[in-house]
């Protein structure tokens, strides 16, 4: 979170010329882990992520609840995904998106309907480019509906921050690096409300909330990459 | 003895005392007849542990931390030659509370010492630049180490105020290396305000209890430049827009009068 | 759904599946359809992670791999200062196969990333010798980082293939030390095939379920050469001295169609 | 255990200002940790340690012991509590102190009350000054009986060293890092019998009984301010 | 498995004086580790390992196997077995040998004569002088029998590989390091079956094809020596 | 035979065995016809393990552990620039008893290898000073392996017997610097004797059954400067002071003998 690198250019747009408030493409595919009951491959800028969802009991018994779901997300990175040779296993980065993608994610599936089952999302950043933490969730909310989880909403996420001192959109890598703050959010689209909400940097109030109005508004346009992703699937399936 | 649990273990709360918190919550009365955003009785002891660079014991309620400093001598990273380290650790000591473990910090260790960090060094509180020795070469590292001795609630911000109490006394120890002891050089007081979700009402420093009943926690930190350098959302739970608009002015309220009181 | 079980979790086929594929094999052909000396479709997406040094994702059926490759500057072994160093690590992910779990590597896996390893490290593949920076005291250190992401078994092959395939895109970044860039020098394209024996069958590129009511697994990795560089018996089963020679004539002749076609 | 630094001053006293068998000053505090069964606060010259004690069932099943409880004392130390950072985590040195900690717990404890139980003995050290697990063993003691567990005694502990050629009581850090032995020792004060006991460093028979004499003698001081810990506590309830 | 240094002195032998199909001494003895079911001891060269055999009921339960045995050898080299100090505990090549032997055995044990049980088969490399993992597992086997466990057949191993060019039986430490390849088989004599095999080096079809005749010849010696040391045994304790 | 368990696992020895041994020692006789301060037979095997820079293996009656020493260059530590260093480590080996487990060393295993190892250090037995190759710079690191192949009763004496025989076999590997090859500089002989208390006796070298019965083990470690440089009271149980001077006196009568018959 330095700023003394210049990331908007003269002509107002941004170093890979997107606008303010513009985000980098997303691909998301589902159904591709054969072995897992539900998946999904998100595209997102030069992020790729792979997800695969289990749903099981939760063993060993003691650690099941007898009313509700568990779900348990371990975010992963390969060890060729980012600029310096990641080592295998998770570190407290990891360890902690897994928590509040966990938690987000529980937000959105109807748990009370998989009493002592646990529903485990694995994870897998295979390439890394800035906003996985977002990128990673909004694809594990897809590969658990494919899973055919039970869910009140599709979670959706993104990200804002303030690059040059202007608030912009969905933070490149560089934007991340040398930027002023990093805020990504995830919310249930039917309701808006917030289900993932981090922030750090140096934010004043008012560009904390033109930060969450440039995402509340991005959010529909991912959503429908989401429910695109879901219904290709199932054409595709009904068309074989 | 021997099979009595303590009444919050494993955060079993009888829906009978579940439902005495939220009625009464409801009325804007919390059960030990706090408003919502009053804090528990707060108790700071500066430079509780001498030998360290420097520390603090801070109970909040019942809560009960401890933060101590160490300063030595390290190498830089790579891409910040001028830059001293800072490394933040909780522990979550077994003795704090009946389901904590011995042995690598829990996911929830993890959460509350990042969301800590990051609000002291997002506010630029420690002035990195004044601990280096040779450029690229020596720098001053700052362990900050805070112990949770006893567990009721609210560690992000007991910690937070441990660790920035602790920082506040740090005396760099230079004389080591042939210099001036000087202290440590310090731009920012950060303070975090943490607030749980009971009901449909935003509830300040919450303890075990209104934790265990409550549907979402939110911590906002805030220095005195009036910014905000840190925000969390954590445990299951969702806020609207509007509750962490609302949740951003509590804390920047509740924050200065803590830094008034706490921290000159 | 929570009961669901995926059908081959924990090795177990039913006796009458088993009976099938036994029976099949006998006759000559595999449930498939596959000739016992077929391998599976194979697709190879060359550099699918354009950030890592080379990379491929290798599809053999439904075993699906991604192998990554980072080139850093580090220390050569003490014994070989004119050389330098490959690591090569499979990771066989929990999100792959529902009884593969986090952790440290399980014996599996290690057992598979030494085969592979020492295909490529026997073959003399990578020529080491290009790689020194400093002689004794700086080189370019290769990880081969392999991650399994769907299990439907042959995964030594499907690695094989694909760490020899992200190794020859390889791009050593000399220009991070004011050199310039150079194409990792490859001497060798080692392949290997993995054979099981079902009844008394050899059976190349074997599925899970194959895997399954298989006994004995060999795999033997020939470089065009046509000299063998490493062979590995696996799992519990018992081979005749004519097997294992049958099992070298298919690894030569199989293996050579596969460089010809994957790996030019 | 190295000798060649002047320990004891030319009017005999000891860099400190104590005499031959004077021990520091010691406090100790109980109920300082609200939500274990028992608890104590002990500080002993420069050592600061807080001790918080647990009784459950044993867990798993099969660690259970039919007809008597478990001891388990964990001694941990705080990152700033010593010179030099100590890393978080079990060492051997603390590992070998938790477990001579717990065995002579155990002896003051009537374990045959306690069939199935587990009494866990949880020491932090927040700081460190010499003598900690002499420290730590005397405040467990006071922690365990505040916790309401039936004990013979009340274990008390303290140390004497060799400094200078001397025998000394309670050895202070320079005394423990540049003087000739260190002797921990620990006993049930009703009959005298020992509980802990260690020894490194380089002594004669007649030293080795010199110092333990020196130690015979300072304990039923000791044992008092563990009675008088105790007490506070009762009378402070009976008076609220 | 680099070939620049003599490996075959003028006269055609070897660096210590072995032809080509000559074995290093072996020397094997039963009932050496007293608290287990079996154990031996093998001086293969100047290799030293000992083994020891538990066979228990699998714990858990639920690793249990209903209908047959688990055979779990685990290798593991004292800290002064080799050149440089080994720490302790299992690293990737340790592992891969405690896995084949573990199979190569599983292959002679008649395991349906033990449901439910675990055969551990602790091996314990004092001294390593090339050729481990085939005199652990040629030791083991014997330690097997020794407990009594049902075998189909004593496993029985060693070693060829390539040395200067040359096909030769039984590697030392010096063609180990220095030669082209080296190639650890495991039959069962009874059948001739392979039940371990690795390679690795560089050998055309025909070099291994020698390699196996030549190490095939030496197998029934050094079986001979793993049941003299059995009956040695048995004549032993009859003639007590 | 899979249901069997040795008789001794999990310290369980039958109340009629106990009472044998209890009833035994109060004629002043052992099971095994030993009197109360009789070892067992001791064998010693030196140089063992020929490769490495000194071994030994002892047996103390059906105990059996290998002492083996490596000496290697390493980084003096920073507060003694001018001294060598020694690392002592017992491993309990799953080998040697049905409760051995592998992994991380046991309490047990730790509390052993201090005993051992102070003695050894307090005693001077290694003149440390000589092992330095550059002052502050490098200086030789003597690991000293000690792992337990078969436990019944007593490790701390056979490990320390083990030990200090290797040391005294021990050559410095100097001539890997050039130097020349030299004896490690050995200036003390130290030895331990162990006690178990049974019944109101002290009992010297106890093998497991009596370590079973015992209450309480105590260890002192003497030189021939006839000093005690180590004790340790080990296990639940108490002593008198009384049995404690008594424990220092047949440690010196047996300790004198032990040296005298084994370590010359």
């Amino acid at each position: 979170m330095e700023g003394n690198i210049k990331l908007i250019r003269d002509d107002g747009l941004r170093l890979d010329g997107r606008a303010n408030n513009e985000m980098r493409p997303i691909k998301i595919q589902t159904g591709v882990v054969d072995r897992a009951d539900g998946s999904a491959f998100i595209e997102w800028g030069a992020n790729k992520i792979i997800v695969a969802v289990y749903v099981r009991e939760a063993y060993p018994k003691h650690a099941q609840n007898i009313d509700r779901a568990i779900v348990k997300a371990r975010y992963n990175m390969s060890g060729y995904s980012v600029e310096e040779r990641k080592r295998p296993g998770p570190d407290r980065r990891t360890m902690e998106i897994s928590k509040v993608v966990s938690e987000a994610l529980s937000s959105a599936i109807v748990l009370e309907k998989l009493p002592r089952a646990e529903v485990d999302v694995f994870i897998q950043v295979l390439e890394a480019d800035a906003g996985t933490r977002i990128a990673s969730l909004t694809a594990s909310s897809v590969a658990v509906a494919d899973a055919g989880v039970p869910m009140r909403d599709l979670v959706v996420g993104c990200t804002a921050g303030k690059a040059d001192g202007k608030i912009v959109l969905d933070l490149s890598k560089d934007e991340d690096n040398f930027g002023q703050a990093d805020i990504p959010m995830a919310i249930l689209p039917r309701t808006g409300k917030v289900v993932l909400l981090q922030l750090d940097g140096d934010v004043t109030e008012e560009e904390f909330n033109q930060a969450t109005s440039m995402m509340m508004e991005a959010m529909p346009r991912i959503s429908e990459i989401q429910r695109n992703a879901l219904m290709d699937k199932y054409s595709l399936e009904d068309g074989e | 003895m021997v099979n009595k649990m303590p009444m919050d273990a494993s955060a079993v709360l009888s829906e009978i005392r579940k439902g005495f918190i939220l009625e009464s919550i409801k009325t804007g009365k919390r059960l030990d007849g706090r408003r919502l955003d009053d804090y528990r009785e707060i108790k700071i002891t500066e430079n509780f542990v001498p030998k360290a660079a420097g520390s603090a014991m801070v109970e909040i309620g019942k809560t009960k931390v401890v933060a101590g400093i160490k300063v030595e001598e390290g190498d830089p990273f790579e891409d910040s030659p001028d830059s001293g380290v800072m490394a933040l650790n909780i522990e979550l000591l077994p003795m704090a509370f009946p389901t904590f473990e011995s042995g690598p910090p829990s996911e929830q260790a993890i959460e509350y010492s990042r969301v800590v960090d990051r609000g002291i060094r997002e506010s630029k509180m420690i002035d990195t630049s004044k601990l280096v020795i040779e450029s690229g070469k020596r720098v001053w590292m700052i362990f900050v180490d805070i112990d949770v001795l006893n567990y009721d609630g609210n560690i992000i911000d007991a910690a937070t105020l441990a660790a920035v109490t602790a920082l506040k006394n740090t005396v760099v120890p230079a004389s080591k290396i042939g210099q001036k002891d000087y202290a440590l050089p310090v731009n920012a007081t950060p303070v975090s305000v943490t607030m749980v979700k009971i009901g449909d009402e935003l509830v300040c420093d919450p303890d075990l209890e209104e934790e265990q009943v409550s549907n979402g926690r939110i911590t906002v930190t805030i220095s005195e430049d009036h910014n905000i350098h840190a925000m969390q959302k954590g445990d299951i739970g969702e806020f609207s827009l509007d509750e962490i608009r609302k949740a951003i002015k509590t804390s920047s309220n509740i924050g200065n009068k803590l830094r008034e009181t706490y921290l000159r």
